[in-house]
């Protein structure tokens, strides 16, 4: 079996602390609540300190695949356990730390079947994590069930409106997602002669005939594609938001969304890229329709998750844009926006959660005032909805900036489309925050508390990294770089 | 006139008799008899492949014997369960016995 | 001397049938005493087989082939075997006077089925489906006074004289066309003629009789009933044992053809698909549970049918693979279903209602099995689907894989609804908690562990699949 | 370069400017949200040095050759370098020290007139945050940092106008505000890239160099210019999108006067001129800008004579005289428009400040009611109108004048008069609308006593009530210094014209040579000033304007051309009825119904399926056979 493991396995730690973490809260019994959650709380910590220092350590100048752990696995397959940090996966490796501390922290006062669920949630990001940092398809298809099944019982069990059908959707959906991916890495391994599942080993220019790679690349894109929230596939997102609870529906807009378009960049567009650049046109007028038709429906909804899901959907649209690109800006600008969007979600449906925690209703027409009773709760929900219209000096306006740039000079139809379509998410976004956050008191709101502070920490932490990012974008789009630019200029 | 082809046709014969019998007699007892038919129509099949084809001569009568004795046993077996069966249902008819479907 | 070493584990099997017989005839009927004589003996049986896997060589003028191949199927069967005695604890669906009975044609099943493995010459297949279909056929009947066990028993019976009958024409016509009956001499022969109607007719025939033992699509009929009808442990043997016979066999029939017959694999693609249909589809719309459980292993027939039509050795040993997943796998759910029923009565899927409060274990074991059969990755059952996928796909039937992951996906849902049942309902009235004894979680924990180890970590287990594969091919 | 500016006087200049502001914008927001008094002082304290080191730039600069320009990496993605630094020309010192003059005085006025507010501390935060935005905008090397400025200038005055965010119609404002922008902001970016692509970079000195002529063809630079043009239209209320302004007016008075007269509306023209050499260079394209910029000014001078809201008044006159500044530079004369720009800001924050004293003291916006509650009893803010509604009129001794006889003499320059037509015409009614509102306050019907001091704290939620005499003083003293540049700020014309100019060199020919022109405009601006009087000051007069007494033409203004009910009616019907709702039912019912749909099948074929399983054995057999007779079938075929 050929080991090769770095000075310190940190990828395989990321890992461990969740599978860890995850034993510990079983073993703990059912009654002690606040002692299962402060040890998903440190389980939870010790993953964000580790991806943000893997962030940082990653050393631009060498560039390439980094922190890498190869274990061979199964000998027969060809398949290895194999980990590796490039410059796309950092990112999201850090994203998924932030939105799992975030999330822990915004459920601080759940009561009912508390082992459960952070049992669950555990299991969901230990998939996360694991389908972000694995450089094999075999491993990269394991995790990314793994981090599907745990969805049915959080929404099922702590669920809000219409649970159970919410749950059952979103489940069935994305596992028949993965009902195309399968066959499309079966394809690939079978193809490829090589007899084995290894990404760098398949990604050699030659391996795959330009037939072969446009077949599979329609494949792994629609099943990658409905998780990301492409334009047809889109409906089980705003349901399966609406019915999840917070820190779910955090987790899973935040993060799941981001796994299906990772995927796609990862498995698809590495080992296909003349079926990318083939299946680009489609992937281009997918995700147009995607913004526009995402902000527009955003503007008829009157249910505050609903909206929220609508503007993922719509910004996902524009992370499709930018890989529809084929060129390096419109990568870069992909996937600093999957991470921007991530953050900017995350903080959306906390703030919605905490509001709904409260008041127990999430219809608009029902809210009013809110700026007067919880200042700083809706003041969160406000930067995060700035965030959303892509205000400058925001983590997200970059992000829309290079992708709209790239996609303007490959589509200029399409390009100009979605910029427009930007009005639009600007129109739903304010108008939303207009009816909720502004206007009147509502007396029967009257006497809820505002956000604790305790409660804040995870919204601030957010807050701070939108801004951080806003205002020193080189420093995400250094490590970008390092990854796009080789891969672009690798291209037949 | 004696060749395999006679023999065979004759099997054939006496097999879709057999199938006929099981779908179209309503008892029990009936459908048992059926399926002896079909059994005994592969015997003879095996005896004449074997009279006209197979060298070495003694395979197809060990086979028939061997059918024959698995025959009884079977039917040995059919009849105790449609004693329980007559002892539940006062009846052999293969209609009364429905209640498991779906 | 050396001779009928090789024949130890079936000789074993033989002694405990004789041990069996003298309980039986034992006035006084104790089922406790019986159930420890059956714990020892079948546990003492997984032992034998187990020691016996490196046997090599071929008995009774080369009828009977003992080699990896056989070995490994004798040691699935002598683990199910031992497993499923070990969930008759309280054997309360059968009388008490019934109890030396039940192990004995148990062993007699399990006896004939390791006859049926290591077979190589028409007859003796014959014979020896013949044994253990008759010790089946008597086993359903035998529970206690419920009345629909009976008609099912009949029903499994006709079902099976039937296709036996018409298996045994279709071998007539086998040895009219190749004028032999030893399978050696078979595959030598047979590939040359195959285009020969009659040789094609006659194959299919023979093919019928172990298509009922798997219960494929046009022989699937007996499968819900019986499930049902019969004893909660008969059920469990019955989808979990007689299924790793028949998966045997057919591959041994299916190498016969040597893979360049079109015909033959269009059949058996065709077969495949309709049962994992029919099974997904069906299944969705059942209350009970065994009933469903009937359903699902008529579409696990079909994903088994997958990776023995690929003809390669990859195919058969992932068909290997997946016999062992699904053994595991079913009978991890049928010790949940018959822990929950304790009198041995049919379990709705309604009655699974708060069952993580009940028993917590309980709860997780059946989450995890009902995942493994849906084809959720940490479990085996993932990877068994994963290898059947992988073998089909090499010889390019990317629609048949495509269609077979839709239908998990159709499976996902019905198997959802059982972890739902267990842990979003909440019973209407107050159930008693579930006192689940020590054994009891130590068998559960067993089978978790393996279906999670074998599912992350299926190396081992692949390997000695294949080798078993390699074996079959070089007959 | 970052090691080096503590030494460069000027980056350190320019970057304490620039930056400061937002230091405190942070602070406020973070830190000292519940101290209102400790956050006013130090916003206050951060603009001022902003003001004392952009008079240090612009007086170490006077004799400027060369713009001074400094770059730092913000951005490098593929071949897109965005870089983040100071270009410090003429242009950009002026503008620079009129944002920090104007935000000065508006914050020290703030004091008194947002004293006692509860959103106080806020309120300085966003000023802060929009004083950043601006002072960096216009010191922005290349356009793309400028449209990011542009954008965050936008989002503060969507902030600002939506401050009384319990009122519906303030924060109505701010989001109309915020989308109309973002539609001009659109065209804006759409240019940009087009400019991007063809031409490589976007810097601006690059930009103003003769040899884009080399790279774009003439077309390309006109659509361009058309697409960069919309942004100007967006952010200075140009024709297609004027009524935001209006509405704007929901916001605290400091906020009009600040942003939506002297500062942020400018920021359009400030474009224009800021690229001026780039637009020069397609006489189409300058031709449609004078077009649009007549009709707004005209458009905007018609509305004005109609409402009786004192701060309406002076939000039309502002969209009417950025309207003349658009026609100025259009008209080729770039000095004229720039400084016409500098005086605007000056007099109109003037007009808007007074006016907030008059507010502050009558609680009413409708200024003839101020009349009769003796409005011209407050001293200092009277005068100060006066002067300021004398120098927008054009009157000779103020800088009103000398900005808009520029504007005339480049209007005169073009060969077609009509153009000069059209601005004498504003001039005449903008002299008759503001001294309507003059005279309307000065000799008012009848004088009622009642309001004159105590009046309950309703409105803008901030009670002006307790009228001690300090506020009084601070917000005084904003208005002599304004009144006191609009007097002195004329007679600078000439060293203006040579610091900016100077190296332009005989840009444009030099207007002054029209002696009769001076005569003319003065004298339309006396005539309005006379037929006001004549409608509104003397002593029988009827207080009812020419306009009003034709009922459809004042319905047709004071709904300000029904261009506001066709973009109500155009958002209601097609945005809302059709697409909105088409889009959400089929999502509804065609994607999602079809998914439903399509699961619910499976369950049914699961349910019809069951059937073939019946009770009856011998139907199972028979299907059994039938299946085996079929499979035998194919064999044989």
């Amino acid at each position: 079996m050929s080991m090769e493991f770095a000075n310190f396995p940190y990828l395989t730690a990321i890992l461990l602390s969740c599978v860890v973490g995850l034993l510990v809260i079983l073993f703990i019994p059912d009654e002690r609540k606040m002692l299962i959650k402060w040890v998903s709380l440190v389980f939870s910590g010790i993953t964000m300190v580790l991806s943000i220092y893997l962030f940082f350590a990653y050393d631009k100048t060498q560039g390439g695949l980094q922190f890498v752990e190869r274990v061979l696995w199964v000998k027969s397959l060809g398949i290895y356990y194999f980990n590796g940090a490039d410059g796309f996966n950092l990112p999201m490796l850090m994203l998924t730390g932030i939105v799992l501390f975030t999330g822990v922290l915004t459920m601080w006062e759940l009561e009912t079947r508390v082992k459960e669920f952070f049992a669950f949630t555990f299991l969901l990001v230990a998939g996360v994590f694991g389908v972000f940092m694995s450089m094999d398809l075999f491993f990269i298809f394991v995790w990314y069930d793994v981090s599907l099944f745990p969805m049915y019982p959080l929404i099922a069990i702590w669920g809000s409106t219409r649970k159970e059908y919410g749950a059952m959707k979103l489940t069935l959906y994305l596992l028949a997602g993965s009902a195309l991916i399968l066959p499309g890495i079966l394809y690939l391994f079978v193809n490829s002669g090589l007899n084995t599942f290894d990404i760098v080993a398949l990604m050699q220019p030659g391996t795959f005939t330009p037939f072969q790679q446009k077949f599979a690349f329609i494949l792994l894109y629609l099943g990658f594609g409905i998780l990301a929230g492409v334009w047809p596939f889109h409906t089980w997102s705003p349901v399966g938001h609406v019915a999840a609870p917070t820190s779910v529906s955090m987790i899973h807009a935040g993060v799941l969304m981001k796994l299906g378009a990772f995927g796609v960049l990862r498995v698809a567009i590495f080992l296909c890229p003349e079926g990318w650049q083939y299946w680009a046109q489609l992937m281009a007028v997918l995700a147009t329709c995607g913004i526009v038709y995402g902000a527009f429906v955003g503007l008829a909804q009157t249910d505050l998750k609903y909206v929220i899901g609508y503007s993922s959907v719509s910004h996902m649209g524009i992370v499709g844009l930018g890989l529809a690109t084929v060129t390096v800006d419109g990568l870069n600008g992909a996937v600093f926006q999957m991470f921007a969007h991530g953050v900017m979600t995350a903080l959306l449906f906390s703030s919605v959660g905490y509001i709904y925690d409260k008041t127990h209703t999430k219809m608009i027409p029902e809210l009013g005032g809110m700026s007067r009773t919880m200042p700083v709760a809706s003041g969160y929900f406000i930067v995060a909805a700035l965030a959303g219209i892509g205000v400058p000096c925001l983590a997200s306006f970059w992000a829309e900036l290079l992708v709209f740039i790239s996609a303007f000079k490959t589509y200029p139809i399409r390009g100009a489309l979605a910029i427009c379509g930007l009005v639009v998410s600007a129109l739903f976004m304010l108008r939303v925050v207009q009816r909720t956050f502004y206007g009147e008191k509502r007396e029967e709101f009257d006497h809820l508390p505002d956000v604790s502070f305790g409660l804040g920490i995870p919204r601030m932490i957010l807050v701070a990294v939108i801004v951080f990012f806003g205002l020193f974008p080189s420093v995400m789009l250094d490590v970008i770089q390092v990854a796009s630019i080789p891969f672009i200029n690798g291209l037949p | 006139m004696n060749s395999l082809t006679t023999y065979l046709f004759i099997a054939a014969l006496l097999f879709s008799l057999g199938i006929f019998g099981v779908f179209q007699r309503r008892s029990l007892i009936g459908m048992l008899i059926a399926i002896e038919l079909m059994l005994n129509a592969a015997s003879i099949n095996f005896m004449a492949f074997n009279r006209f084809l197979a060298p070495d001569p003694i395979v197809g009568q060990i086979y028939t014997l061997f059918i024959m004795g698995i025959a009884a046993a079977e039917a040995a077996i059919a009849l105790s369960i449609i004693v329980a069966l007559f002892r539940r249902l006062r009846s052999i008819n293969i209609e009364r016995a429905q209640e498991l479907r779906g | 001397m050396k001779l009928w070493i090789l024949f130890i584990p079936e000789l074993y099997c033989l002694l405990m049938g004789v041990v069996f017989f003298g309980l039986a005839m034992v006035a006084r009927p104790n089922p406790r005493r019986d159930y420890f004589v059956a714990l020892l003996l079948a546990s003492a049986g997984v032992v034998v087989a187990l020691a016996s896997i490196k046997l090599e060589g071929t008995l009774f003028f080369e009828a009977y082939r003992v080699d990896l191949f056989s070995q490994v199927f004798k040691v699935m069967l002598a683990m199910g075997f031992f497993l499923v005695i070990c969930f008759c604890t309280e054997l309360n669906g059968i009388e008490e006077r019934h109890h030396p009975e039940f192990y004995l044609f148990l062993t007699t099943c399990t006896l004939a089925m390791m006859l049926l493995v290591s077979s190589v010459e028409l007859l003796t297949i014959y014979v020896a489906l013949e044994l253990s279909s008759y010790s089946l056929y008597i086993l359903v009947p035998l529970r206690r006074g419920h009345g629909i066990d009976v008609e099912a028993g009949i029903k499994y019976l006709m079902v099976g004289a039937t296709s036996s009958a018409v298996m045994l024409f279709g071998l007539s016509f086998i040895f009219g066309v190749t004028h032999t009956t030893y399978v050696v001499d078979i595959i030598n022969v047979l590939p040359s003629v195959i285009s020969s109607p009659a040789a094609i007719v006659g194959l299919l025939l023979v093919l019928c009789g172990f298509f009922f033992k798997l219960a494929v699509f046009p022989f699937h009929f007996w499968a819900p009933d019986v499930y049902q009808g019969a004893a909660n442990q008969v059920t469990a043997y019955i989808a979990s044992a007689s299924k790793v016979a028949a998966v045997a066999i057919i591959m041994r029939m299916v190498s016969l053809v040597g893979g360049d017959s079109k015909y033959l694999v269009h059949v058996l693609v065709t077969l495949s698909i309709a049962s994992m249909t029919l099974g997904n589809l069906v299944a969705i719309v059942q209350k009970d549970m065994k009933r469903l459980l009937a359903y699902s292993s008529i579409s696990h027939a079909g994903y088994v049918l997958i990776g023995i039509l690929s003809m390669s050795q990859t195919g058969y040993a992932s068909a290997i693979f997946y016999a062992l997943a699904y053994l595991v796998m079913n009978l991890c759910c049928f010790l949940v279903v018959i822990k929950v029923a304790q009198d041995g009565s049919d379990l709705k899927i309604a009655q699974l209602a708060g069952l993580h409060r009940r028993s917590p274990i309980l709860a997780m074991a059946l989450m995890l099995a009902v995942f493994g059969l849906a084809g959720i990755p940490p479990t085996i059952g993932f990877t068994g689907k994963f290898l059947v996928f992988a073998a089909a796909m090499e010889k390019g039937y990317i629609t048949l894989v495509i269609i077979a992951m839709i239908n998990a996906t159709i499976s996902l849902y019905y198997y959802i609804l059982v972890v739902k049942a267990a842990y979003l309902m909440e019973p209407d009235v107050e159930q008693p908690r579930l006192a689940v004894s020590i054994p009891t979680k130590l068998l559960t924990g067993a089978l978790v562990t393996l279906m999670v180890v074998f599912g992350v970590f299926p190396h081992y287990l692949l390997e000695v699949a294949r080798a078993a594969a390699r074996m079959l091919l070089q007959v | 370069m970052t090691s080096s500016w503590f030494q460069d006087p000027t980056l350190l200049a320019a970057a304490l400017a620039a930056l400061l502001p937002f230091v405190t914008f942070a602070l406020i927001m973070i830190f000292t949200r519940p101290y209102p008094k400790l956050s006013a002082a130090i916003s206050i304290a951060a603009v001022s040095v902003s003001l004392v080191c952009a008079i240090f730039l612009l007086s170490s600069h006077w004799h400027l050759e060369k713009p001074i320009q400094y770059a730092a990496k913000w951005i490098i993605s593929g071949d897109i370098y965005i870089p983040f630094g100071f270009l410090l020309d003429q242009l950009s010192l002026v503008m620079l020290t009129i944002v920090a003059v104007i935000s000065f005085l508006v914050q020290v006025y703030s004091l008194g007139y947002m004293a006692g507010d509860p959103g106080f501390a806020r309120y300085y935060a966003f000023q802060s945050l929009f004083a950043w935005a601006m002072m960096t905008m216009s010191i922005a090397p290349t356009m793309l940092q400028f449209y990011v400025f542009w954008e965050l200038v936008g989002l503060a005055s969507y902030l600002l106008i939506g401050f009384y965010y319990e009122k519906f119609s303030a924060s109505e404002a701010g989001k109309k505000a915020f989308v109309m922008t973002r539609f001009g902001d659109i065209a804006f970016f759409l240019g940009l890239l087009l400019v991007l692509f063809n031409f490589g970079n976007l810097n601006i000195l690059d930009m103003n160099s003769v040899d884009v002529t080399a790279r774009m063809s003439p077309a390309l630079i006109t659509l361009s210019a058309i697409l960069i043009f919309g942004g100007v239209a967006g952010k200075s209320a140009q024709f297609p999108l004027l009524t935001w302004l209006p509405d704007a007016m929901e916001g605290p008075t400091p906020v009009s006067a600040l942003l939506h007269s002297a500062t942020m509306v400018a920021a359009g023209v400030y474009m224009f001129a800021r690229i001026f050499p780039f637009f020069s260079h397609s006489a189409a394209a300058m031709n449609t800008f004078l077009a649009i910029g007549t009709i707004t000014m005209l458009l905007a001078s018609t509305m004005a004579m109609v409402t009786r809201d004192i701060k309406q008044v002076w939000a039309y006159s502002t969209v009417s005289q950025l309207g003349f500044m658009v026609m100025g530079l259009a008209a080729g004369s770039y000095f004229a428009g720039i400084f016409h720009l500098t005086t605007h800001a000056g007099f109109k924050a003037l007009l808007f400040l007074c006016s907030g004293v008059f507010i502050h003291e009558f609680e009413t916006n409708d200024f003839f009611e101020m009349g009769k509650y003796g409005g011209r009893g407050l001293k200092v803010p009277m005068v100060c109108m006066t002067v300021a509604a004398a120098a927008l009129s054009g009157l000779p001794p103020l800088s009103g004048f000398f900005s808009k006889e520029a504007i005339m003499g480049g209007l005169a320059g073009l060969h077609n008069p009509v153009w000069l037509w059209a601005g004498l015409l504003g001039a005449f009614l903008t002299a008759y609308y503001s001294f309507r509102l003059i005279f309307s306050i000065l000799f008012p019907r009848k004088i009622e006593k009642t309001h004159q001091g105590e009046h309950g704290g309703h409105g803008h939620g901030h009670d002006g009530g307790h009228h001690h005499v300090g506020i009084y003083w601070v917000m005084a003293w904003p208005l002599i210094i304004l009144a006191s540049i609009t007097l002195v700020l004329g007679f600078f014309h000439t060293p203006l014209e040579n610091f900016l100019v100077g190296h332009h060199g005989g840009a444009e020919a030099h207007g002054g040579h029209h002696a009769w022109l001076l005569y003319v405009a003065v004298g339309l601006a006396l005539s309005g000033v006379g037929l006001a009087w004549l409608e509104f000051g003397r002593k029988g007069a009827s207080q009812v304007g020419f306009v009003e007494k034709i009922e459809p033409m004042s319905r047709l203004f004071a709904n300000r051309w029904y261009i506001d009910h066709f973009y109500r009616r155009f958002l209601d019907y097609f945005i809302y009825g059709i697409v909105s709702n088409l889009f959400t039912r089929n999502d509804r019912r065609v994607i999602d119904g079809g998914i439903d749909g399509i699961c619910r099948a499976t369950v049914g074929s699961g349910w019809a399926l069951s059937f073939l399983q019946s009770g009856m054995l011998q139907y199972n057999l028979m299907v059994m056979f039938a299946v085996l007779a079929l499979v035998a079938l194919y064999f044989f075929f």
